[in-house]
């Protein structure tokens, strides 16, 4: 009843969502002149699916995807923006140093982000809106609950160890993002160094990116795989017999970051696609996809009907940028070390 | 050695290349088979070398047979010795020509030093001894042919069959390596049967020749008698009779133009049918503007069947020039005159011609189908 | 100067020298504007990616330029997994080259040369691949062939019988290569067999060699240039295959180079530089291999392969008339049979695990068309096909054009400069599609004309990647046609142009339409190339399937990959159809 | 329209093709190129016809240059009114016979049922108006040869340049069409230049007969003066002189022969250097075994450098026979006798050559490269 929608306001000619002014009645009925935005995004394509029809429906602006993954559209946007032909008015990305490359590119715009807004989600806008964290995505593990019965799946990191995986495992390469990045650093300094290489000892199967992989899982080649849990919960909406883990030793989360345009083509249309982002609704769609979302009067994602700890427990392990940068190049040649992955 | 063909019919699909054909090869006789393009020649010595399966026939070579339709006995190519030289030469361009040679013979099992000197000996005799590694791609016609030739010969075949060898060449080469093929042959005494559409070739080449026509043999015979006596029209016209002139029987040594109508005398003849009157060019007497019979011509004898015409086009031909004289409205006739026997003539000049019954022979236009071919002397 | 005339020439330096010189820059006009389109087109990406491989960061617009040169990329061209990824490519190609050729030239023997039973069915056996993208074949035969949940092990079990198959490793690799570049050494062999002078095979029987001699010592020497040109074409195209490797060997560690280079392009941060060195290093291995193709067929001569238009004899197989055919069948079946059907239960298959194959065809409502109905309406789908089929039909016309003029050119003229066009056009065969897209996209972002983002620069990238393709394909009917037939129309009174239009044009149609119409297929094909250019607005089907794929959705990935066929399927008949009706 | 050539030089590359040639055609006359395989002819002729762009020379057609290299003149090839039959006939397959010939009006603006007309005439003339609506690719190689020359008459050309149009056709088919075009020549008096490599045709068809060696003209003169009069042993030879024996200067008179060491009786010569003793076939006289010098000959007249020797192979053509005879060692002759003039002679059999001296040319081997080539009379 957060009134999702322009009727839902006031005042018909801004955007207000549950209560909170997201665009004012200049930008708003600016942005709607513009009709349409190019959004960018290295994110799974059903999820952000998901984002953008329900932002459609609620402003009848119309939003294109482009999606590629993470570093293929790092390159796209870097030869673009030097190109002065950045096509996108939005961007969502992962990875600190990828944001960071982006930024220093000048890819971005300075975005003055509602007040409401702003207050709600503290910390997630960084540089002074130049960028913002729109949800961390939680890095688990899955298994596909067709091969594996339910009395032998596997609940916690410590059971990927178990030597009847062998062959059956499944990982993806550290190289392939933030995400892998964000997984690996969590493995070492979380769960213990030790555990890569006990790890590495059950023979998994090591995917390039989480393309082959997640499609592997739930044809069951493999029975159990590291995923992130928005991309295990797609694949479920796709009819995957697939279950995401929740383990009891916490799980890593990394965010996607958010960035409108510096020659964005709509920029009006991209500053409220932006804002809302951040708004409850957005916020709930996140959750709804296994995302934690930066808001905290939204709740906490669930899988199927268990919840995950909230963001404060100390379930979900969070690296900041700084740790993130100073580590990502060594934690990856470690990691190749130990799996032998050559590259 | 020997090679006959009895009722050799070979079809392909429904069109019919040779039909109930017989023929015999004497050993170590040039026979050649002479006839024009299409009408089977090539098909026939490919029943005989195996590489068509006729649909009937009996084919033997040195009295043992190769083919047999009433058995089903066919004998592999490469199981009856013998020796072809394809009209397209065939030889193996990535090969030497010592290669391309010595290839029969290593096919036959000979190796090291006997077979080298089998193949020099070879190519000494067909004169490329010093060509032996040249690649084989990298000769001329001439040489190619005689690869082809020396290939055929290394083989020591049975027989020698020889598909159209010289027709891709020009005139002065094709002149010399006839005289080189048929000094060989007779020296070599092989048994050979030779392909070709050119009287030329055929007359300087045969014992005998064998003339083709649509899949049967209509005429055999020493290359005198096939020059002296064609049995039709159409087969002196293919021995290079340069005028053919349509006529109508008057009586046994008579016969009239149907067009000016003119009779003419000719040697007594039997023919009867559809007749031709042939004669050669270098047999038609020229003569001045209106020379008429019982005149003498130039030549000092009487003339006969003196016509009226005028020079209607000329070509020298080194020791001689050819006339074409137009008589009347319809009938041209070539004349060849040596250079020397008389001023040259000039485009649209009057002149007579005369036509020596002696020269003249009537025929049937064509030889009837039924007749039964021709059969060996 | 005009006073000269008159007279017999006074050869003077000083008034020869500027005729010869006007002359020149006359004739050089054509072959000059030919040049700079090839370069735009070709020469740019290439000359980017060369630059990338010796610059410290990627040749992105706005910091092109020389400085910054260093060697150090080369560096990741020895590390051990690039080394590790070298050895794989080149058994991988090498495997496939020679598995490619026997299938092929196995089925154009049996169908130019021998009576084998239904040799109609297997000559569009031969080519009935070419309809199929490698990578859905690929993606087909690693749904079939998986390690535990390949269909054909799952279909094992049923059975009751072990499971054995598994294509993830370099053997499976190197069979679907083969099975789907096996078409090409079969069209170019087919050819070569169909076109040998007979006479030179049965003047060996004839001459006493049986027939395995004949084909051992003959057949085989004489038709090397076809067996030659298609292994180290076969070579390279696998050597540079990045979405099979992907697909197949990408699960199973298998690296190959050009998987190599796309995970340095895409792993954090980005390693486009070493890409572009590494990518360096397989056009060096591509050009060598070109360069020893060239040498061994200098040495000898293969003069008679001619085109006269012979009747080859045929062999009568006898009692392998049957094996033969067995053989055949079951390569079609590999090819062609099985992918489909794969495809087609993994789409009409209500969940993504398939436990049972048997068992789905018991089982009450295991299958729904829900797949075919999502691709159906999809949206994305419908604009994909429009955009595939616009810009292959679009791109095979100018690639046509394009390739006629510049073979007409180096084929039919004396201008200056025809090597260098023949070179330039060949070009794009050496360089890896992964790489030529990366430079493509650099260029077209970084050239002062608004096509990024279009249409219009996937057509440019296809006509540029196809050049090679589209050049062999008119230069071999040009040849063909002799070319007096044009200079016979000059001097009738027709301009150049005019002979051109009026003799030469009409006469190459047969080649023209054959040209087109495999450009058609490379570039609904073609998937790596416009991998780095597309946009929201200008995806193509090929583009649809990878994403598909790439986001785990395997079933849609499969129904829009049948889709795919049989638009291709569609396409090939209509054009084919067109320019025969077109013949006279 | 006069065709004037001079100082032309043409290049592929690096190899010389045409090298400083010089060459005049008179109006209305029929000059004949005539030459070994790859001297030339083709490459000089399309430098006429502008289809090649010379690197050096002056061409002019009725007087007007079309080509000038001094002043970078090039007049394009369909604006120089050249009619040409190519060597392979260049016949469009895709067009019928009439669209053939319609063609070149067609491109001069000719319309309508005057084209028509046109049209009709000239396939008429070459005999050919009732295959008009035939596809041209369905035609015999003689028929096609028709249309190429029809098509190039119908533009009324101011000049005719014909290359090899004859030499893919049979003996028969060769001589009836080389008779044709020299009608068709002499009627329509065309300026006319024609290619070929064959001695007879080039007899048969020139006004004048060019002599081409090596890309320059060697020799220039009408048919009967070059065939009595070649000016060296290899333009002899390549104009059909059968027996061409390498001899060495006794003196202005007399020669030897270098292995045999016998002298022979010559008509007093000039040519000095390494010298030939030409003489044809048909000259050289055959006698019984034993037969001497100043013996009465078979024909009754004395006999002169006779020289003994034996039969070494022989070929029947028709009304002669030619016979190779062994020399000694290594002297091979080749002599013509008719077939009535003596009995057959059988291989092996002894015999006795002679060589009349007002048969024999003495001359040089090749013409002295340095020496301008010939000079148009
Ligand atoms: N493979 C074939 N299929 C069908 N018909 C054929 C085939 N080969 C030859 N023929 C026909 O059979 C007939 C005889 O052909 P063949 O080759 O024996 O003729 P030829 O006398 O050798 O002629 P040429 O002098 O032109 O070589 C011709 O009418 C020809 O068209
Ligand atoms: N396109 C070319 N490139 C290089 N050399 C050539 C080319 N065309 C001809 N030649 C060479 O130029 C010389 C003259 O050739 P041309 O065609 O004029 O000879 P030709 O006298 O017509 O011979 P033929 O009687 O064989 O037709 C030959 O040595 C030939 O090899
Ligand atoms: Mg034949
Ligand atoms: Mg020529």
């Amino acid at each position: 009843g957060c009134g999702g929608g322009a009727a839902g306001s006031a005042d018909a000619t801004s955007l207000v969502v549950g209560g909170e002014t997201i665009a004012d009645q200049k930008l708003y009925s600016a942005a709607k002149d513009e009709g349409s935005l190019v959004f960018y995004t290295g994110g799974s394509e059903q999820s952000e699916k998901a984002v953008t029809e329900a932002f459609t429906k609620a402003t009848g602006i119309n939003v294109e995807i482009v999606r590629l993954a993470p570093n293929k559209l790092t390159e796209r946007i870097l030869a673009e923006t030097g190109a002065k032909k950045l096509g996108a008015d939005v961007i969502r990305t992962s990875g600190e140093d990828i944001i960071l490359s982006l930024a220093k590119a000048g890819t971005f715009q300075k975005l003055t982000l509602p007040a409401a807004v702003t207050s709600a989600v503290g910390d997630a806008v960084k540089e002074g809106g130049l960028y913002f964290s729109g949800f961390d995505r939680v890095y688990s593990f899955a298994y596909n609950n067709a091969v594996v019965p339910k009395d032998q799946a596997p609940k916690n990191w410590a059971d990927l160890l178990d030597p009847k995986w062998q062959g059956k495992l499944s990982i993806v390469q550290v190289g392939a993002g933030g995400s892998t990045a964000a997984l690996t650093r969590f493995q070492i300094d979380k769960i213990g160094e030790e555990y890569l290489t006990k790890f590495a000892a059950n023979k998994p199967r090591i995917f390039d990116s989480s393309a082959g992989q997640t499609d592997a899982l739930a044809r069951g080649e493999v029975s159990v795989a590291t995923m992130p849990v928005a991309t295990g919960i797609g694949s479920i909406a796709d009819g995957a017999p697939i279950t995401v883990a929740v383990p009891a030793e916490g799980a890593v989360g990394y965010p996607f970051y958010v960035g409108v345009g510096a020659q964005a083509p709509s920029p009006n249309a991209a500053k409220v696609f932006a804002s809302w982002l951040l708004s409850k609704d957005a916020q709930k769609i996140a959750v709804q996809q296994g995302d934690y979302p930066v808001r905290k009067d939204v709740g906490t994602p669930k899988v199927g009907d268990v919840a995950f700890p909230a963001a404060d427990s100390g379930w979900l392990y969070r690296a900041d940028a700084k740790t993130m940068l100073a580590h990502t190049a060594e934690d990856a040649k470690r990691w190749r070390e130990i799996f032998g992955y050559t590259g | 050695m020997k090679v006959e063909v009895h009722g050799l019919t070979l079809t392909y699909g429904d069109a019919v290349a040779v039909s109930d054909l017989d023929l015999t090869v004497e050993e170590g006789e040039s026979l050649v088979l002479l006839g024009q393009s299409g009408c089977g020649k090539t098909s026939t010595m490919r029943c005989i070398a195996g590489l068509e399966t006729p649909a009937a026939g009996v084919i033997s070579i040195g009295g043992r047979p190769v083919f047999d339709s009433g058995s089903g006995l066919n004998r592999a190519p490469n199981k009856r010795n013998i020796g072809m030289v394809f009209q397209s030469y065939a030889i193996w361009p990535h090969m030497t020509v010592f290669e391309n040679v010595a290839f029969p013979l290593k096919m036959k099992g000979t190796k090291g030093a006997e077979m080298r000197t089998a193949v020099r000996e070879t190519l000494e005799l067909v004169g490329l001894d010093h060509l032996a590694d040249r690649g084989a791609s990298l000769l001329s016609g001439g040489q190619m042919q005689r690869v082809a030739l020396a290939r055929s010969l290394a083989m020591q075949p049975s027989v020698l069959l020889l598909d159209e060898p010289l027709s891709n060449l020009d005139a002065r080469l094709r002149h010399r390596l006839r005289m080189e093929l048929r000094e060989l042959q007779l020296r070599l005494r092989v048994t050979s049967m030779y392909v070709t559409h050119d009287q030329d070739e055929a007359l300087a080449l045969a014992d005998r020749i064998a003339l083709m026509q649509s899949g049967r043999i209509v005429q055999i015979g020493t290359p005198p008698e096939i020059y002296a006596k064609p049995r039709s029209a159409s087969i002196a016209e293919f021995l290079g009779v340069d005028n053919i002139i349509p006529v109508t029987r008057e009586d046994a040594s008579c016969v009239r133009l149907p067009s000016a109508g003119q009779k003419l005398q000719v040697e007594p003849y039997e023919a009867t049918g559809d007749l031709r009157l042939c004669i050669r060019a270098e047999d038609v007497l020229l003569g001045p503007d209106g020379m008429k019979d019982t005149d003498l011509g130039p030549d000092g004898m009487t003339v006969t069947n003196a016509l009226p015409g005028k020079v209607a086009g000329f070509v020298f031909q080194g020791s001689t020039v050819v006339y074409r004289i137009r008589v009347g409205t319809d009938l041209e006739l070539d004349a060849v005159q040596l250079r020397s026997s008389g001023p040259l003539l000039g485009l649209d000049d009057a002149v007579t011609v005369a036509l020596p019954p002696g020269a003249i022979r009537v025929l049937p236009a064509e030889v009837p189908v039924e007749e039964p071919a021709g059969v060996p002397a | 100067m005009t006073a000269q005339t008159t007279e017999r020439p006074v050869r003077a330096e000083s008034a020869a020298l500027p005729a010869r010189a006007r002359r020149l820059l006359r004739s050089a006009t054509l072959p000059g504007a030919l040049f700079v389109v090839l370069a735009v087109l070709i020469l740019a990406p290439v000359g980017l990616v060369v630059l990338a491989a010796f610059a410290s960061d990627a040749p992105r617009p706005g910091n092109v330029g020389l400085n910054g040169l260093t060697l150090d990329n080369f560096a990741s061209v020895t590390t051990a997994g690039s080394v590790a990824a070298t050895l794989n490519s080149l058994k991988v190609g090498l495997g496939a080259s020679v598995l490619a050729l026997l299938i092929g030239g196995f089925l154009a023997f049996v169908t130019a040369r021998t009576n084998v039973y239904l040799r109609g069915f297997l000559y569009l056996a031969g080519l009935v691949p070419m309809l199929l993208p490698s990578y859905v074949g690929a993606l087909a035969w690693s749904v079939l062939g998986s390690e535990n949940a390949g269909l054909l092990n799952i279909t094992l079990r049923d059975l009751g019988l072990p499971g054995f198959v598994d294509v993830n490793n370099v053997a499976g690799l190197i069979l679907v290569l083969a099975l789907y570049y096996a078409p090409y050494a079969f069209l170019l062999i087919h050819g070569a067999l169909s076109l040998m002078n007979p006479d030179l095979e049965e003047a060996a029987n004839v001459h006493g060699a049986s027939f395995g001699r004949v084909l051992r010592r003959v057949t085989l020497p004489l038709i090397t240039p076809a067996i030659l040109g298609a292994t180290v074409l076969i070579f390279v195209l696998t050597v540079e295959n990045f979405p099979v490797s992907q697909i197949i060997g990408g699960a199973a560690g298998v690296e190959t180079l050009p998987t190599y280079i796309y995970r340095l392009m895409n792993s954090t941060p980005s390693r486009g530089n070493e890409a572009a060195a590494v990518s360096i290093a397989l056009v060096a291995v591509v050009l060598v291999v070109t360069a020893l193709q060239r040498r061994m067929l200098a040495k000898r001569a293969f003069t008679t392969v001619s085109g006269k238009g012979m009747k080859p004899r045929r062999i009568d197989l006898g009692r392998w008339r049957l094996p033969a055919l067995l053989l055949g069948l079951g390569y079609f079946a590999l090819s062609a049979v099985l992918p489909v059907l794969a495809l087609l239960f993994v789409a009409l298959h209500d969940s993504p695990y398939i436990g049972t194959v048997l068992g789905a065809f018991t089982k009450a409502g295991a299958f729904t068309l829900e797949s075919f109905q999502d691709v159906l309406s999809s949206g994305v789908t419908h604009r994909a096909t429009v955009n595939s089929v616009v810009v292959s039909i679009v791109a095979a016309l100018l690639g046509t054009l394009l390739a006629f003029v510049v073979a007409y050119v180096v084929h039919r003229t004396k201008l200056p400069g025809r090597g260098p066009l023949e070179y330039v056009s060949m070009l794009p065969l050496a360089i890896p599609s992964i790489v030529l897209g990366l430079g493509l996209l650099w260029t077209w972002l970084i050239a002062p004309v608004p096509v990024y983002g279009t249409l219009a620069v996937m057509v440019i990238a296809f006509v540029a990647a196809q050049m090679p393709q589209g050049f062999r394909g008119v230069a071999a009917s040009i040849v063909q046609v002799d070319r007096d037939l044009e200079d016979s129309a000059v001097m009738h009174g027709a301009s150049r142009v005019r002979a051109i239009t009026a003799v030469t044009a009409p006469l190459l149609r047969v080649g023209l339409t054959s040209t087109f119409l495999l450009l058609l297929m490379l570039s609904m094909r073609e998937l790596t190339v416009p991998l780095f250019l597309f946009t929201s607005d200008t995806r193509l089907l090929s583009i649809v399937i990878f994403d598909d794929f790439d986001n785990g959705i395997l079933q849609r990935a499969a129904a829009t990959s049948l889709l795919y066929c049989l638009v291709i399927l569609t396409l090939s008949i209509v054009s084919r159809r067109l320019g025969a009706k077109e013949q006279k």
